[in-house]
């Protein structure tokens, strides 16, 4: 296997997607010419030219419109947020339109899309620039959400998802495009299937579950918890947070007895609340603590580097939480 | 289409489908056989059928909640019609949709929508569809004047005046976006002011005649279809109803009712058919065959199973195509020039 | 006390503020002249004028932000969504410019503002126009989320989102308008504080939690769990989402031992997880079962009457639910 | 404000301090000291600066994520402006906001907006609240030319034009948005003709003299106080940096880059400086007081406290004078006309 960036993995999936299938195109602002804000789309224009290739205006709720109404009728759009604080701007076209298609035509008219681009927060690009959207999109029945966290699944469920035929939210971490890791050679051809989450880490220690940048986060305070505690952690990775695969989170925890969710969106609800719900149903009988969770501060994102520092999860926060699950 | 004498008696027909149509709707939901809202065309029947008369097969049409007319002029049948306003499952959206979510893709109805605005972007994405492919379907969009202030309009039409995509914006100037005159919504008196704004080309016109409807929109879907870019259309019109079954409609005089129903494009069709030489006989019998055929199809709906749970499931998603690669026939799929893609 | 209706409620609390205090004004489609699409706002145009009782065109994005702007400067919208669902297209200035006006600009620029409408599913209404949009706001820092369940609730809530510095989202039943209930007198004035539960039913077998239109299906079914299976339910009422009074839950959940969340919403995420969540960590060992959740199925609502029946919470549900907690 | 040469002088400064400022701040950016994204307004100084001439205290201004000119043309100062770039307790943010979101309410600057179009419709509100109270406050809102595709352009001018809100519109047309030359986001050349969709006055120049858009404004700023609605207007501008500190902008030539250099308007305003008889040594003088005040101002913002965490916890939601009704005085607030409400 090769080392690439998340960053090229995405690509990847993007560039070879596009010559199997030319049905698929990419369209968003600076995607073509500018070769993408995060240089995620570098080459493409070159490679398939401005029909399918397409820069457009900023008009978020055009272009995402412009996305269904093409995948209503037979296309296959790629539909790139700069960043996904403005599909807000977009979040009708979206709940209204890409979810509702398929089911309010009876079945009739499917709207295989993907929405995708980088969520969360950068580095001090403020209150309305950091947000996690995951909590907004995995409420809505209708589209699956996926969060890859290294470049691996990236590439893999970003193939899956332009080969689905329902809309796709694919969020990608703002923070993660140059994190390097293992992708199978172009010929596996990985598409990696929806609902299966990954067992990044094994233990039986404490049940980590965390997606994103915290899943790197989480990662380093495993291995302090390890050398520090002696406690060995299991970390999973959903990696589609919708479809969520339950079964192997509460599997871990029947085996750990203790369950910390990890992620960067705000506490109030999302698919942090929602992974306790089922994890406190499914494996009451197992859990020997209350389940924790580690979010970011329940505040708009501040601009000051040492205020945003302590909004987002970090290596201590993980460390403590484990501490009160496992009761050390 | 036919043309002449024949054409007309056939738009006669379908107004009078539509008409009919959603007469014994109302009646249906004053028995409570139907539910939630119901958005009458009645008045406007003369722009869906003129507009179905300027397009081909293949076209796209997307449409408001308003969306009974459009989708019977394009030939729905009325049993899918009425069978999905009573949430059966032999609706054309399989009871699901209801009276604002007609679809039917085999006569190119992509909605049925319910957001103000939220569908004209989604209708430029099908004229986009069009162009990327490389065939000349071109798209109709229907809204309401009420449309023009929202973000969904703006977007929409300055994406299809860039792009210069296949489209033909249609907006049906009722006078009344629910209780709300245009004149306490819009500086402008004439819609079409905008056009320009979007590079555009602008036309407006009166909307109860048939006949001009279709040339006036074919006018504008040839343009589109050469290539040329699309057009903003304004047509006035007026709703003989009240905004959905709930409105009373009080906000405007019976006077100002009485003094447009003069101009019922049914009406006035068919007294164009009788002035052709047109027997009132025929006219008749062609009457009774709509009184049979709009009965028929309540009767169905009546009759009609009810929506199913399974479906409700099902149709949530797609059921997709896209199997790991392991299963997959590593070929690639071409989208043909002009097909279906 | 008085008897009035739901919608009187939400009306009186208008009038009353607006005669209280000129800052306050009431913006919307359809408010003044046609008084309302529910007919909240009867009368209040003939009382205040156009310059205090605004209809607007159909453009919720613009008038959502007008009233920011008019907040920032020192005015007190309300800002009457026709019904929740059309907030969507106005998303992005409450999440990014109402919720966050306060804040990045480091306190100086308060936003007072109240957004409100009918929140949820009416009646056949079909998957664009039925709603519970909770789950969306409940997760923004910077906003209070409101939903009152009686005219008591509602018009005193309403008072005090009106009298509040920061924006509110006030949410009511689309099905309540015309619940009738016990209201103070005008002359009490009554503004009931956010963050404070309301119990609405006392009992020790059960913790039932529970607003909107299910608070009235979780009543019935208490009341039927009491005579057919002599249980005796505690139902907790929040009345505001955020902030949220876990408190009085969890004083609730130690004394019964079982809880069951019911709300309207979709299922994943959302304030049913969030009370999920936190009811398991603060009430861990004095929780005899899983906590249990009945919510709106996980799908777009359908048009058809039968589906729609079977997609919302019923008193059936809650039964079997509470008797899974209660191990009946 | 001062008139003739001495106005011009007082506008040298500005325009100066803001050009310096911003080459500091860029400078403190490449050291780490600022994060996040720095969007420089370097090469449109003649529009804040003209802007701010043409209006008057208790005016309110609003600007997108590009609003370190107009603050500080506006009057703020320096120390606030560059500690809000270092992060620091001082800041007009007090460290919360950063380079995107400045807000000095006491000169009438409401933001500092990082959302493309998010704003109009707030500044509209501000608009809208001078119209309440009926007081003659103006609202100055700006955006960029990349800004007239999106909704809330649309709907921020739909609304303000039907009601005569007392707001100037001002688009700065830099020429690109990102990397976006306009050629490939607008069939227009000429935006203003997207005015009378509004029911509004358009009017167009170029912004690299001082003067003349302090008088063209001015024109719109009277006619919106006189109560005879607002006015949009398109400036033509160039930045002279990239869109951010990221963006190296290859996508533009060397060529046009030294070509619009020599429309700089400080070069523009310091030449017509001397032509009035203002001494080179006067200048001199001038322009080194402006040097020592931004070197104080990095000073200051490097010396000064950082942001506070209580102040991230105290300002999500502002102190509520909204308390339970036993404990609340029953009189009615009233707004005085044209108080500060
Ligand atoms: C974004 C949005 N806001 C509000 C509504 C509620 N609503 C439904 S129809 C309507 C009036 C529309 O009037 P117009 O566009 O003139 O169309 P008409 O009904 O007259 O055909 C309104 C306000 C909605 N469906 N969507
Ligand atoms: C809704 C939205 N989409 C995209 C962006 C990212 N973005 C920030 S600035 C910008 C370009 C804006 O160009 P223009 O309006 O011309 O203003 P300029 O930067 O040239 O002053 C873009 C695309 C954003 N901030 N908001
Ligand atoms: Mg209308
Ligand atoms: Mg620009």
């Amino acid at each position: 296997m090769r080392e690439i960036r998340y960053r090229e993995a995405v690509r990847e999936a993007m560039l070879e997607e596009m010559e199997r299938d030319e049905r698929v195109f990419l369209m968003g602002e600076e995607v073509g010419h500018y070769q993408g804000a995060y240089k995620v789309s570098e080459g493409l224009l070159a490679r398939f030219g401005e029909k399918r290739v397409i820069d457009t205006p900023i008009a978020e709720a055009g272009f995402a419109g412009i996305g269904v109404g093409a995948a209503m009728t037979g296309l296959r759009p790629i539909i790139e947020f700069m960043t996904w604080n403005f599909s807000f701007v977009a979040f009708d076209q979206i709940i209204s339109n890409a979810a509702k298609a398929s089911q309010m035509s009876g079945g009739r008219v499917p709207c295989p899309i993907v929405f995708r681009g980088p969520n969360g927060a950068a580095k001090q690009v403020a209150s309305q620039h950091s947000h996690s959207v995951d909590p907004f999109y995995t409420n809505i029945p209708g589209l699956w959400v996926v969060m890859p966290s290294t470049p691996r699944d990236a590439k893999g469920l970003l193939k899956t998802a332009i080969r689905e035929d329902n809309p796709v939210i694919f969020l990608e971490g703002e923070t993660l495009y140059n994190v390097k890791g293992e992708v199978p050679d172009v010929e596996a051809d990985e598409a990696i299937p929806f609902g299966k989450a990954r067992v990044a880490r094994e233990g039986d220690g404490c049940t980590i579950v965390a997606w994103g940048a915290p899943y790197y986060v989480v990662l380093d305070a495993a291995e302090r918890l390890r050398q520090e505690h002696g406690l060995e952690c299991e970390v999973v990775d959903p990696r589609t947070l919708r479809p969520l695969d339950i079964e192997t989170i509460v599997e871990s925890v029947k085996k750990t007895h203790r369950c910390v969710v990890v992620h960067e969106h705000w506490p109030y609800g999302g698919p942090g609340a929602e992974i306790v719900d089922q994890v406190q149903r499914e494996a009451f009988d197992w859990l020997d603590a209350p389940i924790e969770r580690v979010a970011a501060l329940d505040v708009p994102m501040p601009y000051a580097s040492n205020l945003e520092t302590l909004v987002l999860p970090n290596v201590d926060r993980v460390i403590e939480a484990v501490k009160r699950a496992a009761y050390l | 289409m036919a043309s002449g004498i024949d054409e007309l008696r056939q738009q006669y027909r379908r107004m009078l489908e539509i008409r009919r149509f959603e007469e014994e709707a109302a009646r249906a939901y004053a028995m409570g056989k139907i539910g939630g809202f119901l958005h009458l065309y009645i008045g406007q029947e003369a722009i869906a059928v003129g507009v179905a008369s300027a397009t081909r097969e293949g076209d796209y049409f997307f449409q408001t909640y308003r969306d009974h007319g459009i989708a019977l002029a394009l030939g729905m049948t009325l049993e899918a019609g009425m069978a999905e306003l009573f949430g059966k499952d032999t609706g054309c959206s399989r009871g699901l949709g209801g009276s604002m979510h007609f679809f039917d893709p085999e006569v190119g109805f992509y909605g049925g929508w319910g957001i103000v605005g939220g569908h004209v972007a989604v209708a430029a994405g099908a004229a986009f569809r069009s162009k990327y492919v490389g065939d000349e379907r071109v798209t109709v969009c229907f809204f309401g004047e009420g449309a023009t202030n929202i973000g969904g309009f703006h977007e929409g039409l300055s994406l299809a005046g860039l792009w210069k995509l296949p489209i033909v914006f249609i907006c049906e100037n009722n006078q009344y976006a629910m209780g709300t005159p245009m004149s306490r919504t819009s500086p402008l008196e004439d819609l079409t002011l905008k056009a320009q704004g979007y590079g555009m080309v602008g036309d407006r016109f009166e909307g109860h005649d048939v006949s001009v409807v279709k040339d006036r929109v074919k006018t504008a879907v040839d343009r589109a279809r050469k290539g040329e870019g699309p057009t903003f259309i304004e047509i006035e019109t007026y709703r003989f109803r009240g905004h959905s079954m709930s409105d009373p409609a009080k906000y405007r005089s019976r006077n100002e009712l009485e003094e447009r129903k003069k101009k019922d494009p049914i009406a006035i069709v068919r007294q164009r058919l009788l002035e052709a030489g047109v027997k009132e006989q025929a006219l008749l019998e062609l009457e009774g065959e709509v009184d049979d055929a709009v009965a028929a199809c309540v009767k169905h709906a009546d009759e009609a199973p009810p929506a199913e749970e399974s479906v409700m499931w099902s149709s949530v998603h797609a059921p997709t195509m896209a199997v790991p690669a392991d299963r997959l026939p590593r070929g690639v799929v071409r989208v043909e020039e002009g097909s279906d893609a």
